[in-house]
């Protein structure tokens, strides 16, 4: 389409496109000069990730918006497919970069289900615990940045702080910060070190602290409440037929929670209650993503009171590493070690999809295997692509102030949208 | 080797009947001619059909009382071109549905053989709202067309990238050609997409 | 010695001395000393230690240093005009606002008068409208900031500028009614000597306690007035980048900064001398055998104690309260602001009549 | 499956409305922080930098280090575990012959380009022999230039204080033929 045809644009090209995903105003008569095209550009303070947000604006309301992804596109299929099953787990920690060790829990778990294998309880339990830290600190994360593009400044430093302590915490087990690279296909790859336990319940009694001041600071305060009520509205079915999933579908009243619809590891012995909102507004979310964080705490708690004492790898021959013992002492186990490391994992072959609540929602893995070390296919259904595809119809209407709103309360997170 | 541990294993896979078998019955009967093949591994309900009957059984699935599939999860596809072990594949390709009920709490998966030749499927756009981008990312990533798409281009790689990464053929560490920078202006304009 | 004397007896020379000790010695080195104090503060509420690092050799103080350093980076920064910009406008407008800042200081007095000597810059008749007009010139600087520098960010961020400051100014005249009523002028001394008197003996008769709901009404829009705290939507920095000076920098963007941390120190003064009393210590009256030098230290020290407490308000808002969206901050204006600013000067209006 | 749902209460009493009650809850948490912190520095959580250091868990994973016998010889037997699993593929190691026959292989070059390693602790698991190890708890490692980031086998190893029982001191280490200073990265394109 040369710039020479763009004159003689044809009356049915002149209504709005209003797709999900993109809309694009009528173009303004040359006289109407209304309409002004602003980028909320790839490096932008309120984008988290990078993602551009292309916004028709007639004054300061908003009439398009046409986002555009794909900047942090690194190629974890392809990568994942020409390397093993195993050293695609650091690839995993930088999917959701807020919640690592929920994305290694979520791939290892569909790797042991191509297994068919059971992992020990304690590492069911571990597994329940660090996921719940993680999702913690990805709900301080996304509700800090979100107040802050309203003007929250010290709430974001106090949620920080906060988030610092359960890092610290994931330190100390697995090594790692935000890389952590923590679990094995049958389980974690270290057990927790001794009075970790009870360094948890200190540091979460502070994190309880820290989240009651700032719903103190933040959510009753008018200014906060005018900001955020009946912005980016999305009516339940319209969430659902978006594929909305996770605190946002939940802020729309659905009560869609994946460790209660398809009961995982040892959740369905713990009891905590699932909080949803009734309009699906940005407040609603927020509201929903500080009860979550509550509920979290209180499964930590519990799952601390309940873990047993036990291995927390399984002795099923070729799926972890033989203990070290065994590969220095007798030549079989460093016959099986020195296998497991030059050929890798050989899942039996099959298709398996394995839905985990991230800290989006349902955050799914999808792998193929034909029985031969390297994966056919390795596929993450990412929650937050469908919070983007309907960013235009949650923005469309509102003001320019809106879109940081209404793009904090969604939490995109650059690393798990362009994968 | 791996085949014996696979076999003590199996016994483990829970074989009691769920309701998504009555979907398939459901989708035998209204839809004889569609189905190539039903299996269930890992309790996974998974469903082969044959590629222009998938908007027929997709309007099926999310409108009958009995199926109520309202979510659609997710769509992606597999490249067999390397495989040699039989994983029941037909063609070269084969496009994965993912469909989830709320209501009805079960799951379900729909695989579409496609052939290397003549890449292309009907698309299911206008049955979910989701369903928009999750076909732009198969068709940039593995360049298979989705008919009646109303937006068919790239979404995560850049318009003048040259092939199909995904794609098995792709080579690991190949080039892209340079290209010059060119003005945001061109790319959208009012009304339309290029 | 003579000469002297009578060389400081002179009016012009008095009041070029007076300028130069508000302005030289009062109210910059406040403002720029407030501009470390809110990262050092700011800090302090958000559990951090705030900026410490700036050294000569290894003295490093308590990060005194890094008001120098300010100064020094910003004069040494590129100044440059982004292409397309109205050069002419692009460069005025920093004055404007720099200079609706700074002239707030004219009228303030900061002690009590010794004989015929008045510790203030000029003593007009129609004092607080003189502040009125001043403050309204101070839009151009945000407005000409906005439209020259050909970015569509900066053209919001001018657009919400004026349309803010112009619709604060309505509230700003209207709150100090009941204040002009109560004291009976709109001289400032008047109204500072008016709130020397004590009520039995006990409460001083600041404005605060005669016109609470002025007071509120007053300070609300100053802080929008110095487009801070939850009203500073113009420099929206996380939807618009910088608002409107987002395309300045170097010495012309530390111009825009300067002014506005000598507004908040202008804030803090305007409403010490309206509301607290300006330079009246409280109870001081029974103490008559005071010597006059101690009568005119101890008012200084109330004057500046009071404006730097309230400065410390103003910067404690801040890191307190999020940012309202634009149309709601002329909704509350409007909508709340002029009936409650109304009301005030209504029932003043009655208590007065009731009581005379 | 039947579980509990709480509904979130959204709702908005005559104390929001006014705006100031709301402002003076929030006040009163950040002047509690302010003269908790300006007078006595109770809660501050930031530390000086590079005159303090965080604390940090024996199992962080820091920088490499390349362990040695008890008789001043790498353990390392150059037996290529750690190169095949390592994810991002950017160890290098070329075995050799070692003249003592009670030796039977050492690494002649074991190369480990930091700037693509993800400091995932695979290579610690796969060693059979203990010889990597990534806990020498370096936690700033910044270079003036790409090629200072390749670490070398003699960059990678332990110091050692020979004692009675050393038999091989670092100068028995024969030095491998032409020690390039840029070596091919994982995906053998040059490093600059």
């Amino acid at each position: 389409m040369s710039a020479s045809e763009l004159t003689t644009i044809s009356a049915e090209e002149l209504k709005p496109i209003h797709l999900p995903g993109a809309i694009i105003p009528a173009p303004p008569e040359e006289s109407d000069t209304s309409i002004m095209r602003i980028e909320i550009g790839p490096a932008h303070p309120a984008m988290h990730g990078i993602v551009r947000l292309t916004t028709y604006l007639d004054g300061e309301q908003i009439v398009g918006m046409v986002p555009e992804i794909g900047y942090l596109h690194r190629g974890f299929e392809k990568e994942s497919e020409n390397s093993k099953w195993i050293q695609v787990i650091p690839y995993t920690d930088r999917l959701n970069y807020v919640s690592p060790v929920l994305n290694n829990i979520g791939y290892s778990m569909a790797v042991e289900k191509l297994f068919g294998v059971e992992i020990p309880r304690r590492a069911q339990f571990a597994r329940v615990i660090m996921g719940e830290i993680s999702r913690i600190t990805d709900h301080l994360t996304c509700l800090a940045a979100c107040a802050m593009e309203v003007g929250g400044f010290t709430f974001f430093l106090w949620f920080i702080k906060a988030r610092e302590y359960l890092y610290e915490l994931l330190e100390q087990v697995t090594g790692g910060r935000v890389t952590i690279n923590w679990t094995r296909f049958g389980g974690n790859g270290t057990d927790f070190p001794d009075g970790f336990l009870k360094e948890v319940e200190v540091r979460l009694e502070k994190v309880r602290e820290v989240i009651e001041e700032g719903d103190q600071l933040v959510t009753r305060n008018k200014i906060f409440i005018d900001r955020m009520k009946n912005i980016g509205v999305l009516s339940k079915d319209k969430a659902i037929s978006y594929g909305f999933t996770g605190p946002l579908l939940r802020a729309c009243g659905v009560p869609y929670d994946i460790r209660r619809a398809d009961p995982h590891l040892v959740y369905d012995e713990l009891d905590f209650e699932i909080p949803i909102g009734e309009v699906g507004d940005s407040y609603d979310r927020f509201l929903v993503r500080m009860e979550e964080m509550k509920q979290s705490i209180s499964i930590i708690e519990q799952a601390i009171d309940k873990i047993p004492y036990g291995p927390v790898m399984t002795r099923e021959r070729y799926l972890g590493y033989p203990d070290k013992k065994e590969v220095y002492g007798s030549i079989e186990g460093l016959i099986d070690h020195f296998k497991m490391v030059m050929e890798g994992h050989h899942p039996p072959a099959g298709e398996v999809y394995q839905p985990i609540e991230g800290g989006n929602g349902e955050l799914g893995f999808y792998l193929v295997s034909d029985g031969s070390g390297d994966p056919v296919k390795c596929r993450v259904r990412p929650p937050c692509f469908n919070y983007v595809q309907a960013m235009p119809e949650l923005a469309l209407g509102h003001y320019v102030a809106d879109i940081v709103a209404i793009f904090g309360s969604i939490n995109m997170i650059g690393g798990e949208l362009d994968r | 080797m791996s085949e014996e541990s696979s076999e003590s294993v199996e016994s483990i896979e829970t074989s009691e009947p769920s309701e998504t078998s009555a979907v398939i019955n459901l989708v035998q009967q209204e839809h004889p001619a569609a189905i190539l093949s039903t299996h269930r591994h890992r309790s996974d309900e998974t469903l082969v059909l044959k590629r222009e009957f998938i908007q027929p059984i997709c309007r099926l699935l999310r409108d009958h009382p009995d199926c109520q599939f309202e979510m659609f999860v997710d769509l992606t596809a597999v490249d067999y071109l390397l495989v040699e072990t039989n994983l029941q594949q037909t063609e070269r390709f084969e496009v994965v549905y993912h469909l989830r009920s709320l209501s009805k709490d079960h799951r379900i998966r729909l695989k579409c053989p496609v052939p290397e030749n003549d890449c292309q499927i009907p698309s299911i756009h206008l049955l979910w709202h989701a369903v928009n981008w999750y076909e732009r990312e198969c068709y940039d990533m593995y360049g298979i067309h989705f008919e009646g798409h109303p937006n068919l281009n790239r979404i995560l790689m850049y318009e003048q990238f040259q092939g199909h990464p995904l794609r098995k053929d792709y080579p690991m560490d190949k080039q892209q050609p340079l290209l010059e920078l060119n003005d945001v202006e061109e790319r959208y304009h009012y009304g339309r997409f290029e | 010695m003579q000469l002297v004397l009578e060389f400081l007896a002179l009016p012009f020379v008095q009041d070029v001395l007076k300028i130069l000790f508000i302005l030289l010695l009062f109210a910059m080195p406040l403002g720029t000393f407030m501009t470390l104090m809110e990262r050092k503060w700011s800090a302090a509420v958000q559990d951090r230690i705030g900026p410490n690092r700036a050294n000569i050799g290894s003295y490093r103080g308590r990060g005194l240093l890094h008001i120098a350093a300010d100064a020094l980076k910003s004069i040494f920064k590129e100044d440059l005009i982004p292409k397309g910009a109205d050069k002419f406008l692009y460069t005025i407008a920093p004055f404007f606002s720099f200079m609706s800042a700074v002239a707030v200081f004219a009228i303030i007095p900061i002690a009590g008068p010794i004989g015929d000597f008045k510790f203030q810059v000029t003593d007009v008749q129609p004092g607080l409208l003189f502040i009125f007009a001043i403050t309204s010139l101070g839009v151009y600087g945000a407005v000409l900031a906005g439209a020259s520098s050909n970015s569509k960010f900066a053209l919001f961020g001018g657009t919400r500028a004026s349309a803010q400051m112009i619709s604060y100014e309505v509230f700003l005249g209207l709150s100090l009614m009941g204040l002009f009523m109560v004291y009976g002028s709109t001289q400032v001394s008047i109204i500072v000597e008016g709130q020397g008197e004590h009520w039995f003996g006990l409460i001083p008769k600041w404005g605060v306690f005669t016109q609470p709901l002025g007071f509120v009404v007053f300070f609300t829009a100053l802080i929008a007035e110095t487009k801070r705290a939850p009203f500073d939507a113009p420099e929206g920095e996380s939807e618009i980048v910088a608002g409107y000076f987002v395309e300045y920098s170097g010495m012309r963007w530390s111009s825009f900064m300067l002014a506005e941390y000598i507004a908040i120190v202008g804030v803090a003064a305007l409403i010490t001398t309206l509301f607290f009393g300006g330079y009246q210590v409280p109870w001081l009256y029974h103490w008559e055998s005071a010597p006059q030098w101690l009568v005119t230290l101890l008012q200084f020290s109330k004057f500046t104690s009071f404006t730097l407490i309230l400065c410390w308000f103003q910067i404690q808002i801040r890191w307190t309260v999020p940012k309202f969206r634009f149309d709601q901050t002329m909704a509350l204006g409007w909508k709340k602001l002029l009936p409650v600013a109304l009301l005030n000067t209504v029932v003043t209006a009655i208590i007065i009549v009731a009581l005379a | 499956m039947k579980f509990k749902v709480k509904k979130v209460d959204r709702s908005e009493g005559l104390k929001e409305a006014l705006y100031i009650p709301g402002i003076a809850v929030g006040l009163k948490h950040t002047m509690r922080h302010f003269f908790r912190n300006i007078i006595g520095k109770k809660d501050v959580v930031t530390i000086q930098y590079p005159e303090e250091e965080r604390p940090i868990s024996q199992r962080w994973r820091g920088r490499h280090r390349l362990t040695r016998r008890d008789d001043g010889f790498l353990k390392c037997v150059a037996c290529y575990m750690c190169e095949t699993v390592c994810p991002a593929k950017c160890i290098h190691i070329e075995a050799g012959e070692h003249p003592d026959f009670s030796v039977e292989k050492y690494p002649v070059s074991f190369d480990i380009d930091e700037l693509r390693c993800v400091f995932c602790g695979l290579c610690v698991e796969a060693c059979p022999k203990q010889a990597i190890r990534m806990d020498t708890g370096v936690i700033g490692m910044a270079y003036h230039s790409r090629e200072s980031f390749n670490f070398t086998r003699d960059l990678l190893r332990d110091a050692y204080t020979p004692n009675e029982k050393t038999k091989y001191t670092d100068a028995d280490l024969p030095k491998p033929p032409d020690q390039q200073s840029a070596l091919p990265n994982s995906r053998g394109i040059p490093a600059l």
